[in-house]
């Protein structure tokens, strides 16, 4: 069941010069939320944005219906919705998508984020914990400065980091990071958010050393539930839409 | 008590004006959890041709000025697979479930028809000549007088509910093509389908879309859609159904006010699912402040 | 240093390619309080005609989503009156002044043109063909080929310097039209000129333009007059002028990406009147960016 | 010589359920302006709004470069603006049009507002002052509730007051008032700003008594400053631009 609820804005921490993470608190119940479903969140007072725009669940606490966003400003919608206010309100249609589908009991599982990528994977980590599997993060960045809410991550689980510049972790792309270079993976399900490049580089890792991996798109949508068919993805079952059968597909799945 | 019923012609009644277009609105499923869907005057369905097509390739949208541009191309099953797999879960909607057909060729939009024309709970079509994302047709039949008129007829001849032809706005003359299929057979018209835009990504260098251009819809098209709605209610006798950019209660009356008969939201569905529920609403509310028992008092009673 | 200059042919060169549309900037005086004209590529003035025109009645504008209607009208001084009291003061300008040329008949075009041919300062003419607002003509001949070519063709045999034709977007075609003005010997062509709309005021049940309809521009236009400009580009041999929509450097560089040699901006300049100023200095710095010499590497550059 | 400047909020002062005052703050020098003369004020993080808006100086204060703007709330552009806060940024394009002109030396005024017709007129009386004439204020309104800043004009000169429902005043229209039912009037021009009806009643009344009149038209504006021709009103010489022959005529230069 999807639903459309005003939220109240209840904090805003500014993480760095482009992230923000946004707390929202619900008057109704929020409904339960899969990691990796998203919302359809709407930007109001913005002269020059007209559809609502995608942001995944980044955190969620049922006890006092409050969510929270991590927001990487990049045009006029993410900046206008990073400059929310303490007690603004936020206008969201959620949840929304296919999220992330969980391991079999004995998967060892490591969640590779880029970016905004990162954003559903501390509420994966979250759900990953409760369900007594302990996740592993690999985050790669630009630079040390673009690394955020590490410490939430480190709550979880190891974290592991690669930066292009090597001003922290291991210098390069995720793909050269000691973990992905053993011979035999010590972990046998990936689950990754990130810029495009990334995603397909683990894709083929996973193929070649045959194991699952989740990805995550992030196609650009125009009404986020089905309705209109822009979104599509190649699948292996033709054009499926990043919307509703996904944004996380199993990378075997997609036409790559 | 107001009276928001409008009858269409040849069996088509809505039991207010409120329809949905055709692209933007799945096949009336993805809105259940928001609204009733079954308040509605009508829903349009997908555009649905004779065999199954996957559509152009990504990226289908780009956000413009109050709109968007898309490209989707008629991705659908396909008629068999609708008849078989879809209709049967609408079917039992308590309201007018509208199939939009589409093809490429004369026989194409004829088959399809003829094969709607056997479901029971589909009282008519939107026959879809102004589709301005697939190569091989849509377009081309709605932006010449001739092959509007040799498809509507050709339709016509197959399809015995209603027949409503969808116009598109990328012509000089839309009256002309209007009279045209009135003079066909047309129960009704219903117009305006996407104006043909593009758009480009600067960094880049390239079409924000994969099929360069594409079809322009939402607010910014209101005032061409309206103007268009206006001429064509004056050129013709069949009811009009007016569409391009509704997005309040006040954009609806607009298009009453200039001769539509019922209108059908599309784009502003995304933003607000539940904007159709609003706009009867507010028609509704609209008739009684102004004193009118029905809806027809208000149609086409531009004051020139 | 980037060389911003653009050479539209016929002895038309322009410092750099963003010129005014007609009709917003008024002479140009009017936004000499604002900025330097003469840093601009060129301004083109009001539309003018033959005789004086009190223009339409009022109201003559409408608010829309990102755009706005007009119904102006041609309202000017007529082109004797333009001769004597207004050449004088804007004819040394160190920018190029194009005057609109507008009519109801051919007859009234070339005289007209004849007129704006003995003006010594006055590099070119821009044929409006192409105005939606006005009974008795003017974008009757921009929406059929044959007249189209018949005014082009009569206003050349009198009009030695640049002939510059505007061209209607209310047609299925634009390339048609192009094709043809082309043939008849134009100069360039700019394009577009504003598409036709119209507004209801619900509460008062009347148009909110005196005259009914009218012409719908600012950027809600700008994917369809990017659009045509694409189109229109690849049709023809002749430089192409883009507007519709303008008012960003961004925009501007959509435009010449899709194949304008150079831009006109139009409404923006009533938001912004600074606009003109930011879209040159935008545009250099893109080029720079790009690593370009040239304006005209990025001309028609778009990656398809 | 126009300008385009920034101006910061330094004050909004909410009058009734429908009018506010800004207080406007520049970090230039405002030049100087005529009593009449308007803004085009731009609307920023508004979502339905494209052109600026023309808003009349309601008064000025050289001596700290601040002016202030009365603004009744009709549509989206007036409520944005009306909602402004201390601090927040606002951008115009000013001083447009011609404004009133100075009244002979031994003329006696009266200064006619409804609704936010009132706005120029404080300026306008302030400027009478300086300038030793007496205003005399009519002020019409539907009712008490609908009367704003009365203290102000009382200040400059005597304040008459008619309400549509006599809950204030006199009871009606303007026209109704006793200073318009004198044989002869006891003043020898009228300045007004308001609604069309009042002013097309009071300049017949002008007409009618031979005494001079100057109205302030609220024509729909594009532009602002003469660009655009779609404000025009028809007047003895054809179509003039409101914006840039007006917003204030003599009454017998219009073809009312
Ligand atoms: C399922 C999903 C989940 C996402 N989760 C997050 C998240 O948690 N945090 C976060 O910061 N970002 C997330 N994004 C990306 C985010 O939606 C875009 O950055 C945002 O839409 C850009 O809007 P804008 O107005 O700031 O930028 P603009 O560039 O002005 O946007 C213009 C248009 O392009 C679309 N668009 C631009 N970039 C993207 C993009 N990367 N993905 C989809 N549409 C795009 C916009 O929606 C809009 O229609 C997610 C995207 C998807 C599809
Ligand atoms: C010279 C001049 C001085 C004015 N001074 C004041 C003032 O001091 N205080 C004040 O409250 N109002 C004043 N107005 C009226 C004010 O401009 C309008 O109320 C305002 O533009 C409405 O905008 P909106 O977005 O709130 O309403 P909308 O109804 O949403 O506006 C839609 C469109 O109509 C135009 N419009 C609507 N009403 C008017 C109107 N009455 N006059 C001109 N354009 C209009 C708007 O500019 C806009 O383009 C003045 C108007 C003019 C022309
Ligand atoms: C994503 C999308 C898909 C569409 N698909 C179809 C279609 O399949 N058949 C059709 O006739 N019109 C289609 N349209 C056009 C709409 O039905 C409608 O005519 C147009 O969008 C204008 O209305 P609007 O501005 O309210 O959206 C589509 C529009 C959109 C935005
Ligand atoms: C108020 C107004 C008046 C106009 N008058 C003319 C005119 O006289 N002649 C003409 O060729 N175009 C005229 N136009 C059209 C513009 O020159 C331009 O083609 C159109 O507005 C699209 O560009 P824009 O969106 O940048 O404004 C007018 C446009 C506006 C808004
Ligand atoms: S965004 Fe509309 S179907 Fe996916
Ligand atoms: S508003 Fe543009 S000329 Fe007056």
């Amino acid at each position: 069941m999807k639903y459309i609820h005003d939220f109240t804005v209840t904090d805003n921490i500014r993480q760095n010069h482009e992230f923000v993470v946004l707390t929202l608190k619900c008057d109704s119940t929020i409904p339960e939320i899969v990691p990796g479903q998203f919302a359809e969140v709407r930007v109001d007072n913005a002269s020059n944005t007209f559809l609502r725009r995608p942001l995944s669940i980044h955190d969620v606490n049922y006890n006092n219906n409050s969510l929270k966003l991590l927001i990487q400003e990049v045009g006029e919608g993410t900046k206008k919705l990073s400059n929310l206010n303490k007690g603004d309100s936020i206008n969201m249609v959620y949840p929304l998508g296919k999220g992330f589908t969980k391991p079999l009991n004995d998967q060892k599982s490591l969640l590779v984020g880029g970016g905004c990528g990162v954003a559903p994977l501390l509420f994966l980590g979250r759900y990953l914990v409760k369900n007594n599997i302990t996740p592993r993060f690999l985050i790669g960045a630009k630079s040390s400065k673009d690394l955020i809410r590490l410490d939430e991550y480190r709550d979880l689980g190891e974290v592991m980091i690669t930066t292009e510049d090597g001003s922290e972790g291991v210098k390069g792309f995720i793909i050269h990071h000691p973990v992905l270079k053993t011979e035999k993976p010590d972990f046998n399900i990936i689950y990754t958010c990130g810029p495009d490049g990334m995603m397909r580089v683990l894709s083929k890792y996973a193929a070649k050393h045959n194991i699952d991996c989740q990805v995550s798109l992030e196609n650009n949508m125009a009404c986020g539930f089905g309705a209109c068919l822009c979104c599509v993805t190649p699948t292996q079952q033709g054009h499926k839409c990043t919307c509703i059968d996904g944004p996380v597909f199993d990378s075997k799945y997609l036409k790559w | 008590m107001v009276d928001l019923s409008v009858n269409l012609g040849n069996n088509l009644v809505l039991k207010n004006p409120v329809m949905t277009a055709s692209g933007t609105y799945g096949y009336g499923t993805e809105y259940a959890d928001f609204i009733d869907i079954n308040q509605l005057g009508g829903i349009v369905v997908k555009g649905t041709t004779l065999t199954k097509r996957e559509g152009n390739p990504y990226p289908r949208m780009a956000e413009t000025p109050k709109g968007m541009l898309n490209a989707v191309g008629l991705q659908n099953v396909g008629v068999d697979s609708f008849i078989e797999t879809i209709y049967p879960k609408i079917k039992d909607f308590n309201t007018n479930m509208l199939v939009n057909v589409s093809g490429s060729t004369v026989e194409e939009y004829v088959e399809t028809a003829r094969k709607i024309n056997s479901l029971d709970n589909i009282p008519g079509i939107e026959l879809n000549i102004s589709c301005p994302n697939v190569k091989e047709g849509g377009m081309a039949f709605g932006t010449s007088c001739p092959s509007a008129i040799a498809v509507t007829k050709a339709v016509r001849d197959v399809y015995k509910k209603h027949l409503m032809v969808k116009l598109s706005p990328n012509v000089t003359d839309i009256t002309e093509i209007a009279k045209g299929v009135e003079g066909a057979g047309a129960d009704s018209v219903s117009l305006i389908n996407t104006i043909m835009g593009m758009a480009i990504d600067i960094e880049s260098q390239n079409p924000k879309l994969s099929t360069i251009t594409g079809g322009l819809s939402g607010p910014c098209i209101k005032p061409v859609a309206l103007r268009m709605v206006w001429q064509t209610a004056n050129a013709i006798n069949i009811p009009v159904v007016g569409m391009g950019g509704i997005s309040s209660v006040s954009d609806a009356i607009e298009f009453i006010l200039a001769g539509a008969s019922a209108i059908e939201i599309g784009t502003a569905n995304f933003i607000d699912p539940e904007i159709t529920i609003k706009v009867i609403d507010g028609i509704e509310a609209y008739l009684c402040e102004k004193g009118c028992k029905s809806i027809g008092e208000i149609t086409g009673a531009l004051k020139i």
